[in-house]
C-alpha cells in the first residue's frame, strides 16, 4: 500500500494540522499555550470543567469535541501518541477552578500514564479533579476486567452528556456520576474492512486481505478479533450488534442510543445501511432506538471500516444528549 | 580507583555531575543506535514506534544535559526527567520520564554519589515508575528489567563493588531481566491486545532499560 | 482495486441508504413521497422554497443540505444518476407555492436534462420556479463557456446563502439574484490522489497510479486535468489556489471564502494543512479568507482527494453565510 | 400487403397497437442483446452506466406494454414515455422519455398509422428531443442518430415506401449516423469532459438510437 497524503514534513504535522482545525472552527475554538484547544468563549468559571487528552492523527477526535457544552481542553499529542504530562498539566492548571475538573481518559497505556503523571503533580498543586476512565471496547476482554478495554469512540457521547450536565452548572461529582453512568452502561467493537498508513512514518496499520474484514480492530490497527470473509452491511450490522447488546445485557423495553463511527474510507452510505438495519434488530427484541449518531468522530486515518458504539440512556441522559452544545463535530440549537 | 583521562572531574568511586552526563549521553548513544531494533520489537505487539519515541526521548534528554548550567546532580537529573516527560511519546515517555524526576528526588542534596547512593537513586527511580503502574514483574514491561538491575546495583553496594563493577552487573542483570520477557505474556501496554501472541518476542520498554543501563555502564569506562 | 464495501443488494443500495440516513438526521429531516427528503418541520408556505435534484452516492450531499434555512427538499437519484422528471415534478408540486421555488441545478447533463423535463412540465401546471445553473467547475473549460463547467460542491455556498435568504422572507428575485451573485464569483477545482470503485458494478471510477495526483478530476471520475507527480500539502494548495484566484479574478482587498470538500478517504487532517497554506498564500496576496468550511460534503465514494472552492463576499453574502440554519451537514445556531 | 401470423392485427400498410407493441418490444430485445457494448462505449468518455441504463428504461418499457389495457397508440407511447422518464438513469432518460411522450402527441387521435402518420409521429418525437437539449447534429449526441432516422423515414413516406421498407431505411439511416459519431468530438454529455479523446468511439446514446430502430424493423417484421 504505497502511502498517498497530501502533507508537508511529517516533523510538523501536528502543529501544521492543529493550526489549520483552529483556522477552520475558530468560532469553536482556539489554540493556547503549548497547542492546547481550548473553547473561543471560555465557559463560566463557576463550572465544572471538562478536559481530555489523546494522541492526533484521529481528526475531528478528540479536539473536534471541545465546545460549548461539551469539552473545555483538549491536549492533542503527536500522531497516534499521549502528550507528555507536562502539557496535560498545563492544561489543568488552565483549567484550575473551585469548581472542579472533570478529566476523560480514554484506556489507553501512554494516555493514562501521562495522566496519572499530570494527576499527581495537579494533585501537588490543589488542583481539584476527577478522573473517568472511558474503557468500552468490548474486543478487549470480559466485561468487568475493565483494564483490558480500550477507549474509543465511545468518548464522544460521554463528553456529550457530562459536559451538558457541567453547562447546566452541576457538581464536579455529579458531572463524574453521569459520565460513569453513560460509560459504565455502553460498549464499542469495531470492524475494519481495509488498513491505512502512519502519516510520519508511512508504516502500514493494519493489513486486511482482499475480501477479509476484522472485527475487534483497535483505534490503532492492534489486532483484537477475528478474521473473516467481509461480509453485507446488513450482516455485519447483526454480527455487531448481538455481540454489543450481549456485553451490555439489553433488555428488551430499553432505550438505546446506537453511535456508528466512521474510521476514514468507509462511506457514510454504508453507515446509513447499516443503522437501518440496527434499528430493525432493535425493534424485533423489543428495544428502542432512542438516539443515533452517524458520521466520522474519531478516525483511524483512510482506514475502511467503522465502529458500532451502543448505550444505554435514562431520562436524565437522553436530556442532556438533547442539551445545546457547539462544538466543530455537533451542534444542538 | 582514580580513571585517567576524564577530566579530572573523577571522585574515586563516586559519580559526580560530569560522570552522571557521561552515564546518560552513553545510554543515548546505545538508544540511538539500537533504535530499528526497538521499533521492530514494538510492532510485534504495539504501534511500532518504540524505537523513535525512545530517540527522541534521549534528544530531549541530551538538549537537557546541554542546557544544563546547575552543576548539580539532582537538577540535572530533574531537568533529563522533564525533558522525557515532553516528549508526546505514548507510554514510555511518562514512565521514564517520572524514572529520572524520582532519581532526582533520591539524590536530593548530593553533590556526588557513591554506590551506595546511586543505588539509593535508581531505588526511588524505580519506587516512581512503579507509583504509574500496575505492573509487576512477569507482566512483560520495563519494570521486568528495571527491578533486577536496581536489585543489582544495591547488592553490588552492599557488598562493597566499585561503580564501575556495579554498574556493570546492573548492565548484566536488566539484559537478562529483559530477555526473559521474551518468555512471557504481555499483561500491560498495548501489547496485551495481542494476547499469547506476545509470547516469543522481548518487550520493547524492558529491552530499553537493558539498553540504557549498558549505556550507563560505558559512558563511565575508561575510554580505550 | 477490490471492492471492499459494507453493502446488500445493490437493487436497493438508495432506498436502504436513505432510510437509514432519514433514521439518523430525524430531527432535520424526513422521506416523503418516492423518496423525496424533506425538512422534517416544513417551511412556512410565503416563503420560498429550495429544491435541487442529484444522483446517489455522494453522501452527505445532496440531501445532507435539506433543513432549516437551507434546502426544502431533495430528488435523490440513483448512484451517479440523475433523478427521472417524475420524481422532479413531483417535488416541485409539493413545493408549490405563490412565494416561487428557486430551483437549484448542478451543471451535469442528466440533472440538467431531467430538471428542464420537470420545468417544462411544471410550468404547465404554473408552478412559479426559478433556474438557477451550479457550474463552477474550472477545469470544464474557459469561464463565460459555463457549459462546460459541472457543478461541484459549490452548490452548498450557493445553498446557505440562498436558502437563508430564503428564510428571511425575501422574494424568488431576491434569492435567485443571491444565489446566482454567489455562483458567478467562485470556482472549484478537484484534485484526486486515489480511486474509487461504484458501489453497485464494482467499476473502477479513476485510477490513479502510484505517486501521482490528478488535478481537475470531475465528480464521478471524469478525466478533465493532469495527472502529475503527487505534491506535498502546500505544493499542492498553492497550484489549486493560484488556478482558482485567477479564474475568479481576485484582487487585493478583497474577502473569499474557501471551501475544502473531503471527497472520501482524504483526512481532515490534510485537509487542515491545506487551509492553513491557503490563508497564509492569500495573506501574501493582500486576501482576506473570510470564511472557511472545511469537511466532507460531497463526497465520490472512497476516493482520495478534495474539492478547493473560492469564492467572492460582499457584506451581504457575508450576512447569509452567518444566518442560522440546521441540516444534516451544516448548523449555525 | 398482409403479414402472416401476425395475430391478424395488421392493417396493410399501418402499425395498429399491437404491431406497435412488437416494435417497441423488438427495441427492448435489441438493446438487452447490445446492452454491455453500450456500457463499454460510455466507460470511455462517461460513467460506463449507459448500457445498464437503457436495459432498465427498456424493462419500464416493457411493463408499461404490460400493463397497457388501453388498446390506443397515443396512451402506450404516452405511458411509455413516463416509464421512461420514472427511470433514474443520466441523461438518456429523460431525452429517451421525451421522445416518446412527443411522439405520443404527434399521434393523437389516431387508431393506426400509416407510413405518413407514422413519420409524423417520428418527427414529433424528434422535437421533443430537441425541446430539451441544444445539441444540433455533428455534436455526438443521440441526435446524430435520431435526424437521420426521422428524415429516412419521412423520405420513405414521401416515395410511397411500405411500412416495413420505411422502418429498415430508417434504421439504416440510425446506424450510418451513429457510426459516424466516431469521427466526432463530444460536445455535450459527460464525454464532452475528455475533449478531443471522445474522438475514435461511437457516442453510446447515438449507438442506442440506431439499436432501437433496428429492433423496430425486426419487431414487424414477419417470423421467419
Ligand atoms: N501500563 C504500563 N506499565 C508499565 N509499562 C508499560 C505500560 N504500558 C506500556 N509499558 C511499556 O512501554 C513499552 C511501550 O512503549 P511505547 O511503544 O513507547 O509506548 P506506546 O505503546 O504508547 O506506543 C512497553 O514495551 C512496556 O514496556
Ligand atoms: N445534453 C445532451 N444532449 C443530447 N444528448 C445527450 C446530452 N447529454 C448526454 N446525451 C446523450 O446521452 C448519452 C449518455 O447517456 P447515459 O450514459 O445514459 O447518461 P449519463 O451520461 O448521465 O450517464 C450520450 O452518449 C449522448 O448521446
Ligand atoms: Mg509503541
Ligand atoms: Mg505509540
Ligand atoms: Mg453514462
Ligand atoms: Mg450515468
Amino acid at each position: 500500500m504505497a502511502m498517498k497524503k497530501l502533507i508537508n514534513d511529517p516533523a510538523n504535522l501536528v502543529k501544521e494540522l492543529l493550526a489549520g482545525f483552529a483556522l477552520a472552527h475558530g468560532d469553536k475554538v482556539s489554540l493556547t499555550g503549548s497547542d492546547l484547544v481550548v473553547r473561543a468563549q471560555a465557559k463560566s468559571p463557576d463550572k465544572v470543567a471538562l478536559v481530555t487528552l489523546g494522541g492526533s492523527g484521529h481528526e475531528p477526535a478528540l479536539s473536534g469535541f471541545v465546545g460549548e457544552g461539551m469539552l473545555d481542553i483538549s491536549v492533542p499529542g503527536e500522531i497516534f501518541a499521549a502528550p507528555g504530562p507536562p502539557r496535560v498539566l498545563e492544561a489543568l492548571r488552565l483549567a484550575k477552578r473551585d469548581a472542579g475538573i472533570l478529566f476523560i481518559v480514554l484506556n489507553h497505556a501512554g494516555d493514562v500514564l501521562s495522566a496519572k503523571v499530570a494527576m499527581d503533580l495537579a494533585a501537588k498543586e490543589g488542583i481539584l479533579l476527577r478522573r473517568v476512565l472511558t474503557h468500552e471496547d468490548m474486543s478487549g476482554g470480559p466485561r468487568g476486567d475493565g483494564d483490558d478495554r480500550r477507549g474509543l469512540s465511545g468518548c464522544l457521547p460521554v463528553i456529550k452528556v457530562a459536559g451538558a450536565a457541567a453547562e447546566q452548572g452541576r457538581s464536579l461529582e455529579a458531572c463524574a456520576e453521569i459520565a460513569e453512568r453513560m460509560e459504565a452502561g455502553m460498549a464499542t467493537l469495531a470492524v475494519a474492512v481495509s488498513g491505512a498508513t502512519h502519516p510520519c512514518t508511512g508504516d502500514v496499520i493494519a493489513e486486511i486481505p482482499d475480501g477479509m474484514m476484522v472485527v475487534g480492530m483497535g483505534q490503532h490497527g492492534e489486532a483484537g478479533g477475528g478474521t473473516q470473509p467481509l461480509k453485507t452491511a446488513d450482516a455485519t450490522a447483526e454480527i455487531m450488534l448481538d455481540a454489543l447488546l450481549e456485553d451490555i445485557h439489553a433488555r428488551p423495553g430499553e432505550d438505546l442510543f446506537v453511535m456508528l463511527n466512521g474510521v476514514g474510507s468507509t462511506t457514510l452510505m454504508e453507515l446509513y445501511l447499516v443503522l437501518q438495519r440496527v434499528k430493525d434488530l432493535l425493534e424485533t427484541r423489543g428495544i428502542t432506538l432512542a438516539r443515533s449518531l452517524v458520521g466520522e468522530f474519531l478516525t483511524v486515518q483512510e482506514m475502511g471500516g467503522f465502529q458500532m458504539c451502543v448505550g444505554r440512556l435514562d431520562k436524565e441522559l437522553k436530556a442532556l444528549w438533547d442539551a445545546p452544545c457547539s462544538s466543530p463535530v455537533w451542534t444542538v440549537k | 580507583m582514580q580513571f585517567p583521562g576524564l577530566d579530572g572531574e573523577i571522585v574515586m568511586g563516586a559519580i559526580t555531575h560530569g560522570l552522571l552526563a557521561r552515564m546518560l549521553r552513553g545510554a543515548a548513544a546505545e538508544v540511538r543506535e539500537n533504535h530499528e531494533w526497538l521499533s521492530r520489537l514494538d510492532s510485534v505487539g504495539g504501534d511500532g514506534d518504540h524505537g523513535t519515541t525512545m530517540v527522541r526521548a534521549m534528544s530531549r534528554m541530551e538538549q537537557a544535559l546541554e542546557a544544563d548550567v546547575s552543576g548539580k546532580i539532582p537538577a540535572l537529573l530533574n531537568d533529563v526527567g522533564w525533558a522525557i516527560l515532553g516528549v508526546d511519546g505514548g507510554a514510555i515517555g511518562p514512565l521514564l520520564g517520572m524514572f529520572f524526576v524520582s532519581m532526582a528526588e533520591g539524590a536530593e542534596g548530593l553533590e556526588a554519589l557513591d554506590v551506595g547512593d546511586l543505588a539509593a537513586a535508581f531505588e526511588a527511580g524505580l519506587a516512581g515508575v512503579r507509583a504509574q503502574t500496575k505492573a509487576q514483574p512477569g507482566d512483560k514491561t520495563l519494570v521486568d528489567a528495571l527491578v533486577p538491575a536496581v536489585e543489582a546495583l544495591r547488592a553490588a553496594a552492599e557488598s562493597g563493588k566499585e561503580i564501575l563493577e556495579a554498574l556493570h552487573l546492573a548492565a548484566e542483570a536488566a539484559e537478562a531481566g529483559a530477555e526473559l520477557t521474551s518468555t512471557l505474556q504481555a499483561r500491560f501496554g498495548r501489547a496485551r491486545n495481542i494476547k499469547e501472541q506476545s509470547i516469543g518476542t522481548r518487550d520493547p520498554g524492558a529491552t530499553s532499560i537493558a539498553l540504557l543501563f549498558r549505556g550507563f555502564e560505558k559512558g563511565v569506562e575508561p575510554h580505550a
